[in-house]
């Protein structure tokens, strides 16, 4: 099972705070992704947004990053505070 | 050498700030930044939310304010910067850098600032008469963090 | 657009001069710069003693903060320099700048210390336990000056 | 009559804070220095000191530049202030 978190813009468009999914082992973030986008096909538009940024566990990972029971990943725009 | 990072609903006050840095030994330079709330071009903001990403952050800032003491001389850092709603002219955000040396202290400013702006999960929405709106991400600040050639804060 | 100079023998207090700068209109980034008196690498440092050029070194600071504002959007521009005798930890000088943009903020406050360094007629002489000695410019200084290619400060 | 200025560790070495000389219409600065020189011949080391700064009425300016009844000449090492 993995959390999964959404921000600012991303998180009112798809009107979802956060998540949980289920994964195989070993699936990584753009597998989350898929998983995401056939559990809600409404979400695929804002979920292949080519800015969107992913964080596992606080920190930013690429999508092919590897997932694993526990974790916490986080979909959100660019970055706007300052 | 030391770092305080604060991400908080309150004001803060640069004097106090401003204090802490210098009570810290022999710093000759102190440089600090304060953002605030601006109106817009076109006029009519309300107030501005800051929506972030709890946990997250604070590690993001934790680890640009110590690339920012591996890069440079300094010897006390501190980064606040505020969440939720703020009112025109409100501060948003202060970076302090007290440093021996001036070139040390703005350069690390200024990197924790471009840092900042492109790295750590904060995002604005805008209020204004007309309706709400999330600011969207300016490519200048994605420029002014390139330039200095880290390609990752959180390795 | 205002600026403000002086030159003065009494302490200044940072958050005065900051309060200052941000009761200007609409000014999104404030940027300041606060030197202290550093002990010696070598220790032993009782005093500073600053000396200036009565008239001189005003009109060369007016006309560094005005060189600054042209080059960049500033809104208030504020340089305070003390003179005669200073012990350690006490404040030297403060350059503060409020501007729509935090990178014309920062370069025009490191324009002007760039400029101040090598261009205002100010001397240090340090008072130490084994007596006293005229500090000597560092070459740092006119190099950190002469990356802004200004080659006359009074132009 | 010009009135001459020094400061810091010049002054100190020549002992003097300001001192008024006499020149001819339209004599520089360098000729300034020649007179000065001239008149007190145990000033002639640091006079000549390539480091020396010199300004005219509050403004900095080349050892060539021109100078008039009633100029204030300033010269001093190089400033380190800030």
């Amino acid at each position: 099972m993995v959390k999964v978190k959404f921000f600012a813009l991303l998180r009112e468009r798809l009107n979802c705070n956060e998540i949980d999914v289920d994964l195989p082992a070993g699936a990584t973030v753009n597998q989350l992704r898929e998983k995401l986008a056939l559990l809600h096909p409404d979400w695929t538009r804002e979920l292949y947004d080519q800015e969107l940024l992913c964080a596992k566990n606080y920190t930013f990972v690429d999508w092919s990053e590897p997932l694993a029971d526990g974790d916490e990943v986080a979909l959100f725009p660019p970055v706007t505070g300052g | 050498m030391s770092i305080a990072v604060r991400v908080q609903h309150e004001d803060f006050s640069v004097a106090d700030e401003y204090q802490a840095l210098v009570g810290s030994s022999d710093c000759g330079a102190v440089v600090t930044f304060t953002g605030l709330v601006r109106e817009l071009a076109e006029g009519g903001l309300q107030a501005l939310h800051l929506e972030h990403y709890s946990g997250m952050t604070e590690q993001v800032l934790e680890q640009v304010a110590r690339q920012a003491q591996q890069r440079w001389q300094v010897e006390q850092l501190t980064i606040v910067h505020r969440i939720g709603n703020l009112a025109l002219n409100e501060q948003i955000v202060f970076v302090g850098v007290a440093s021996p040396h001036r070139c040390a202290g703005f350069e690390a400013c200024m990197f924790v600032m471009d840092f900042l702006k492109t790295q750590a999960p904060f995002w604005k929405r805008e209020e204004t008469s007309s309706g709400s709106a999330w600011v969207a991400a300016k490519a200048t600040d994605q420029v002014a963090a390139e330039r200095w050639q880290v390609s990752d804060v959180s390795a």
